[in-house]
């Protein structure tokens, strides 16, 4: 117990005379260089890719993504991973932050849409160049920050209404169905199930039974899938979920059920999905390119830090766009079932190509 | 008094009062460990030891060193808190629910709300005679649903910064407020706790509590105590949570509980009560900040980081723990 | 989280006068099934949906994969370890099974072997925790929270961005296939009870398990040596992991590293909703497999009568106190030691 | 097979070789010499007493003996062998066993589980169990002591002295390891039985004469002439002698013990002024009722310890408790100095100036890794404390006092209280409730359990000098003879009820045979 009382005395002692000699202050060390400078050597370009984890198909195909674009501009993607976990993320981009920032591009998957503001602020202090997809606060700007280069998603409220759509075409135009959501507290989510319920809206007589989350993953949509299955019996004509991963532990629910008269559809084209739209045991599915996501972000970010294209270029609907998504289903399936980068994607004058216009 | 009869001559006890050198090395182990740990980083990527990265670590450690904190009193006297990080999650909601109402009062709210859910459990627990594994377990999944009912399941965000702003700054330009605070309260909980006959009946408890109980020392009080504090911990580490990350959410913390209970152990707090410190659980949760945000950053590949991670606090519990201690390793 | 030493035992009784010796099952053992069926009565009573035969088979097939792991977990829990490692053991069997019979990424398909050798990695990794355990003398707690990330590492790398299908007939059928109105896993899950029980009653690895939860250093002074089998037991529980997460492969028709996401808890919850001492040395598989049935009944009647998925959680957490409460409060003594 | 060969009876040798013999056997602790050369002969077919005070070296020997302690020095024989041994299945298998002085039975297992505990032998093959040769086995051992426990009976449901039964019938599992008659260690066995149930053991041991070499350790110097055929004395780590217990009382075995001419009566039977009788009792207990006892009326006067005597479940202990708040009371009244008790808790208590000394040292009554100032310190936290703060030099200086005040022998007042012998820890026990200097009524539950006849005699002289202080005392004695020796008026417990109460002033003590009368 020696350890104790020295140390309580020789740290109380220093943090208070550190505090009365200095005062406090707003600024760590270092950091807060210039944003929009763009100068950077082009070898001296740090890419970070950060997804929540490498075990999931699609994220993993968006790190894999990254790094065919880093080898493309002879540098390498460091992959960061933070396992689903918003505080681990916020403590990886902050250590990272708080290395050498000048010149390093980072093109983020923000766990949540309450995870962009700090990521966002952090990058903004230490001038790095951050891209961020998928989750954002609507009321978050990114025209109102210098390294904040551009925000990517998909329109989430098109995504849902159109598997909507065809689900209830695969119902026959009536029926009930179940949805399964995502993780409540994302932006995606809560838009595609937006989505669902514009496409209730356009086709009265399909039913919505029951909806429950299944938080995105394969095996909670299977239980909950089970469960409802039990609950509304053959009254479920079709599911609906928020993702592909949910879909397919939803048709293994159906398999095990014995269950073959029920439409599914989800979201993202993970390639199981695709593999299951062809055997025809899946209805339809989104378009979600990881590969692309994973190399157009670090794309962008390099291509300012270059210096080959200025922040203040990058015209205001292209700093928060959707891109470009096609609705899946067993007549064209065979044009997604392997997903390549093209390298002409990722040139800073075709950056914004796959633009359906600015976020609304 | 007589003299006794004893006229058998006293073993020459030369047995000493004051700690060997091995027994001194043992308490700092967690030291040693958190420079070796350190030292390996620095090998591993030599731009990883600058003042900005070690201020930056510190500063993220700073959530985790108060909830070990707290958890670490509940551990001394013999128990187990799982609740620390679904309450820390309600807490972050509580305070982005509270701020435009309660203003500048809301973090002493939030600290005054946790505490007396901790104590709660703490009632709980000493009056009903359930184990404080499982009325801890049984909070941590209702602090969850309270906290997904109250937010709506989703984040909510804190537009009002000034409250938790000052939390953000710079002691002497480098050091973190937050982690500031953090070192003040282990200071003044293990300053309270060495003045005051606390610290005599938190450990008499943790080692035998039926001959604490025998003795006449509060074991009830001091346990709900314990709660208390470490409920109130959850709270001050929520509000330093919303500092970072401008919102509260009700899954925020959720991860952090195993990473707390990580930190205690290898510290060298043994988890059987009695023997511990918070320092011990502050050079712990400084450990285990470095392996979760230093590993990926000088490199490590995500499934290797994993590997290492499980390795690496195995190993260094094997380091710290003061095996003469505890007679019986579970 | 203790023991108690053979001390206090010995004043217990002493205390409670005396006792007629008994072989048998005693009140205190009664309280878990008392409370399983008044659950199930009640959501019987509140959901015509529950009360259904497709539901009942429903919730014992949704118990297999929780059933399996828990077997497992009790006999480290029996012995006053914990065990924290399922998640990644889960993990890493599942994707090596998913690997190693039919499926999408290679040429494999050794069926039955396939399984016997995710089960094996299974125990490998158990084994682990148990070395670390008695040669560095590292708490359990932390020894098998280690094991779980290493499992979740190993997973990782053998999952290397492309999700493992399985084509296996076999395997998917286990989920698929019915056996007297069960599907195959749940009969699986059955003979593991089964099997787990006959461990604990009539192995001396099960009784050696029991006796270290009870009072370990007499093991010790009856010239046992107690570190093979706390190593045997944690590689015994390991298997079981191993085998639930080729259940859960099974059930899922892929190898997922999230297999195991959440079973750690819940087993714990289980066994000790059940009747099963942290502290060790009290409980069993049939105790734990109560706990189990008591733990699926409550979340599929949950569901069934429509209480809001944000409050399950917590009404499941309530239940469980009351549960372990209403056990304790009988027994409650003064001066108790309660940990 | 050498031991075979060596065993064979020689007619040229008239006496076998001795079943066990310990030969200059050293051992060293940190700054203590446990052992300092004892010799030691244990012959065939004999009951050998043990004695020697705490700290003579008893408990090292004898761990020792059955390898656990490994010796720096000398040798031991096994039936003429020259024998190294390494732990107790070492032991074990050359044919020595011990009973352990705290039982040493797993709880939850059956008491068959526990006699071939770690040498099932045939009970169970490859790993698996079979129940019924198991239980055969049990009943084997069970039998060879009378003994009629049902072998599948767990053995927490068993009674203190059936599990003293267990163990005998688990060492004597040890025979089934060699062809010899095996040597059997008993250290302390009788320490927590009541009488009968010592009388029972008694007959056992004389059995076991019968093929088996016993050696028997007691501080009960009486009972080790008693049962014993003949008793060596330890003294400071080495051998003082031997004596055939037919030829010895116990005055001169504890002459031997101390080395010096000791005062066989220890109690110090009450040398200050008798208490007032006709004034107010301090303590006044009536209609006292709780799960194991009823209706209890007791009155304690300022300077008087009154015993309690009783058979296990006379329900003695849980009254003493009771009155402390650790035992949940269902109905009567206990008035302290005029004052009614709150027995709510033990906190209460202490406060009102009640001491209670718990009969498990170990679990209860100490704190074994926090040190002797803390221990000492631990209740009266205002003895030490100025407010709320602790003051460390204040807490020394009582602590100092009160070690030396009793004589305590500790290395350091920051030492860990498990590292001190028992009767030293015994006295920090008691240090607690008089640091403070306000207790009014000491509760002592079998304060002398365990210790030797030095610290005995210590503990006795304290109390004396307590109750000349005007503290009332309880007394649960260990022995009836102590309850005697050190009772101003005792009162006699059966069946939860207090039948009888007798007064035994100094010069007109009742003998144990009155007692007895009344306490069955």
């Amino acid at each position: 117990m020696k350890f104790t009382s020295r140390h309580t005395a020789a740290v109380i002692g220093v943090t208070l005379a550190a505090a009365t000699l200095t005062g406090c202050t707003e600024e760590a060390g270092g950091g807060g260089t210039a944003a929009a400078a763009g100068a950077c050597d082009p070898a001296d370009v740090t890419l970070v890719g950060q997804v929540r984890n490498e075990s999931n198909p699609y994220e993993a195909a968006w790190l894999d993504g990254g790094d065919a674009f880093a080898e493309q501009v002879g540098l390498t993607q460091e992959r960061l991973t933070y396992d689903g976990d918003s505080t681990r993320q916020q403590e990886q981009i902050s250590q990272l932050l708080a290395g050498d920032t000048e010149c390093l591009v980072m093109n983020v998957l923000p766990n949540g849409d309450s995870d962009t503001p700090p990521i966002v602020e952090g990058a903004e202090e230490a001038g790095a160049y951050l891209v961020t997809q998928w989750n954002k606060p609507a009321d978050l700007n990114v025209t109102d920050y210098d390294s904040w280069l551009s925000h990517i998603t998909y329109d989430g409220v098109e995504s849902g209404k159109q598997i909507g759509d065809a689900l209830a075409e695969a119902v026959g135009g009536s029926g009930g169905i179940i949805a399964l959501q995502g993780i409540l507290d994302t932006g995606a989510a809560k838009d595609r199930f937006a989505g669902l319920e514009e496409s209730l809206a356009a086709n009265p007589d399909v039913e919505l039974l029951d909806d429950q989350t299944a938080n995105f993953s394969r095996a909670e949509a299977l239980e909950v899938t089970k469960t409802l299955l039990t609950k509304h019996g053959d009254d479920v004509k079709g599911i609906w979920a928020a993702n592909d991963d949910m879909a397919l532990g939803a048709l293994e629910a159906l398999q095990q059920a014995g269950r073959d008269d029920v439409a599914v559809v989800g979201i993202d084209a993970v390639p199981d999905a695709l593999t299951a739209i062809e055997d025809g045991t899946m209805t339809a599915t989104v378009s979600s390119d990881g590969p692309w996501q994973g190399g157009i972000g670090l794309a962008i970010g390099y291509c300012v830090a270059t210096g080959e294209l200025a922040v203040e270029d990058i015209a205001a609907e292209d700093r928060a766009w959707y891109a470009e998504q096609f609705l899946i289903e067993q007549d064209n399936v065979a044009d997604f079932v392997s997903p390549e980068t093209d390298e002409a994607d990722f040139a800073c004058d075709n950056l914004f190509s796959r633009s359906q216009g600015a976020m609304s | 008094m007589s003299a006794p009869v004893l006229t058998t001559p006293a073993p020459d006890a030369v047995v000493p009062g004051r700690p060997t050198v091995g027994q001194r090395l043992t308490s700092f182990m967690p030291v040693i460990a958190l420079v070796v740990l350190l030292a390996a980083l620095t090998v591993a990527d030599p731009g990883f030891l600058t003042l900005s990265s070690l201020t930056a670590a510190v500063r993220t450690s700073a959530p985790l060193v108060v909830l070990a904190a707290g958890a670490t009193l509940v551990v001394l006297c013999g128990g187990i808190d799982l609740s620390i990080a679904a309450l820390c999650s309600l807490a972050t909601v509580f305070f982005a629910l509270w701020l435009p109402d309660l203003g500048g009062l809301t973090t002493f709210a939030i600290i005054a709300a946790t505490g007396a859910i901790g104590a709660l459990q703490g009632v709980a627990h000493v009056l009903f005679r359930i184990p404080s594994f499982i009325v801890t377990l049984g909070g941590m999944s209702i602090f969850s649903a309270i906290a997904l009912v109250i937010s709506d399941a989703g984040p909510v965000r804190v537009v009002d910064r000034d409250a938790t702003n000052w939390l953000t700054l710079y002691v002497g330009g480098v050091v973190p407020m937050a982690f500031v605070v953090a070192l003040v309260l282990v200071a003044a909980v293990s300053l309270v706790l060495r003045l005051t006959p606390l610290e005599s009946w938190i450990r008499a408890t943790g080692y035998s509590e039926s001959a604490a109980r025998l003795a006449g020392a509060p074991v009830d009080r001091v346990k709900i105590a314990a709660f208390t504090v470490s409920g109130a911990c959850a709270g001050l580490a929520a509000v330093m949570l919303v500092s970072r990350n401008f919102s509260g959410s009700p899954t925020m913390a959720d991860n952090l509980l195993l990473p707390a209970v990580a930190a205690i152990v290898v510290g060298g707090t043994a988890i059987t009560g009695g023997h511990g410190s918070l320092w011990r659980s502050l050079a712990g949760a400084l450990v285990v900040t470095l392996l979760r945000v230093g590993l990926p950053i000088v490199g490590v590949p995500s499934a290797y980081e994993q590997i290492l991670y499980g390795a690496i606090i195995v190993a260094a519990v094997a380091l710290t723990l003061d095996r003469s201690k505890v007679l019986i390793i579970k | 989280m203790t023991t108690t030493s053979p001390a206090d035992a010995d004043r217990e009784v002493v205390h409670a006068g005396r006792p007629r010796p008994r072989r048998g099952i005693s009140l205190s053992d009664a309280g878990p099934p008392i409370a399983l069926v008044v659950i199930f009565g009640v959501f019987a009573v509140l959901s015509p949906d529950f009360r259904t035969v497709s539901n009942v088979q429903n919730v014992l097939d949704a118990a297999a994969v929780l059933a399996v792991v828990t077997c497992g977990i009790s006999f480290v829990l029996m012995m006053g370890s914990i065990d924290l490692s399922a998640p990644g053991i889960m993990g890493a069997s599942a994707i090596a099974v998913a690997l190693l019979v039919a499926n999408n990424r290679n040429d494999n398909d050794f069926g039955l072997f396939g399984v016997a050798v995710a089960v094996l990695l299974g125990a490998a990794l158990g084994c682990l925790s148990g070395l670390a355990l008695v040669v560095l003398k590292v708490p359990s707690f932390m020894t098998t929270l280690g094991v779980s990330a290493v499992g979740l590492g190993v997973a990782t790398l053998m999952f290397a961005g492309v999700q493992p299908n399985v084509t296996d007939p076999m395997l998917e059928g286990w989920a698929v296939e019915r056996f007297l109105g069960l599907a195959h896993l749940t009969w699986i899950a059955v003979a593991c009870v089964l099997v787990g029980a006959l461990v604990q009653r009539y192995s001396r690895l099960g009784r050696y398990a029991f006796a270290i939860g009870g009072a370990e250093e007499v093991l010790g002074l009856s010239g046992v040596r107690v570190a093979p089998y706390k190593v045997a037991v944690f590689t015994m529980a390991g298997a079981f992991y191993g085998l639930a997460g080729v259940l859960v492969t099974s059930q899922l028709g892929a190898g997922l590293v999230q297999a195991g996401r959440g079973y750690d808890f819940s087993a714990i919850t289980a066994a000790v909703v059940g009747g099963t001492l942290l502290s060790g040395g009290r409980g069993g598989i049939l105790h734990s497999v109560v706990g189990v049935l008591l733990v699926t009944v409550l979340t599929n009647g949950l569901v069934q009568v429509g209480v809001s998925p944000y409050w399950q959680g917590g009404v499941q957490g309530l239940i469980v106190v009351a549960a372990v409460a209403a056990a304790v409060l009988p027994q409650r003594r003064r001066n108790q030691v309660t940990k | 097979m050498t031991t075979n060969l060596q065993t064979q009876p020689d007619p040229r040798v008239p006496a076998p070789a001795p079943a066990l013999e310990v030969r200059s056997l050293v051992k060293h602790y940190p700054g203590v010499k446990a052992l300092d050369g004892v010799d030691l002969v244990v012959r065939q077919h004999e009951v050998l007493g043990l004695a020697g005070e705490n700290g003579a070296g008893k408990s090292t020997l004898l761990k020792a003996l059955v390898g656990l302690v490994r010796p720096d020095g000398g040798e031991i024989w096994v039936r003429g062998e020259k024998v190294r041994l390494r732990s107790v299945v070492d032991a074990a298998d050359h044919g020595i066993g011990m009973v352990f002085q705290e039982q040493s039975l797993v709880p939850n297992l059956t008491a068959a589980e526990n006699i071939v505990l770690g040498s099932e032998g045939p009970g169970v093959r490859r790993g698996i169990y079979r129940w019924s040769t198991m239980r055969r086995l049990a009943q084997e051992q069970l039998d060879k002591i009378g003994s009629h426990i049902d072998p599948l009976a767990r053995t927490d449901t068993l009674t203190f002295a059936d599990r003293q039964m267990v163990e005998i019938a688990k060492v004597l599992r040890i025979e089934e390891r060699t062809s010899h008659p095996p040597v059997i260690i008993l250290d302390e066995p009788t320490s927590v039985l009541e009488s009968k149930e010592i009388e029972t053991l008694f007959t056992q041991v004389r059995r076991l004469r019968e093929f088996a070499s016993v050696v028997f350790v007691s501080h009960r110097l009486d009972e080790v002439l008693d049962v014993c055929d003949r008793v060596a004395v330890l003294r400071g780590g080495r051998s003082v002698g031997e004596v055939p217990a037919a030829d010895a009382a116990p005055a001169d075995l504890h002459r031997m013990m101390i080395g010096s001419t000791g005062s066989d009566d220890h109690y110090h039977g009450g040398a200050g002024e008798r208490p007032d009788e006709a004034s107010r009792p301090r303590l006044v207990v009536r209609g006292l009722s709780g799960k194991s006892f009823r209706d209890v009326d007791l009155d304690v006067h300022a300077g008087e310890i009154v015993g309690i005597v009783g058979v296990h479940g006379s329900g003695r202990e849980d009254v003493c408790r009771a009155l402390f708040g650790a035992e949940p009371t269902t109905a009567g009244e206990v008035v302290l100095d005029g004052e009614k008790l709150d027995l709510s808790g033990t906190r209460a208590a202490c406060a009102a100036g009640v001491g209670y000394v718990p009969a498990e040292r170990k679990t209860e009554g100490m704190v074994g890794p926090m040190s002797v100032a803390d221990n000492m310190t631990l209740t009266k936290q205002q003895s030490r404390c100025t407010g709320p703060l602790v003051r460390p030099r204040k807490q020394a200086t009582l602590v100092d006092r009160w070690i030396e005040r009793l004589s305590i022998r500790t290395p350091h007042r920051g030492t860990a209280i498990q590292s001190l012998s028992g009767g030293n820890q015994q006295k920090v026990v008691l240090a607690r409730w008089l640091v403070a200097g306000d207790v009014r009524l000491l509760l002592l539950d079998h304060p002398t359990r365990g210790l030797d006849v030095g610290a005995r005699s210590e503990v006795y002289r304290l109390m004396r000098e307590l109750a000349d202080s005007g503290v009332a005392t309880v007394l649960l004695a260990d022995s009836l003879e102590e309850a005697i020796g050190m009772s101003d008026r005792i009162i006699v417990m059966s069946d939860g009820r207090a039948t009888t109460q007798v007064a035994a002033p100094a010069g007109g003590k009742p003998t144990p045979l009155d007692l007895v009368k009344e306490m069955v």
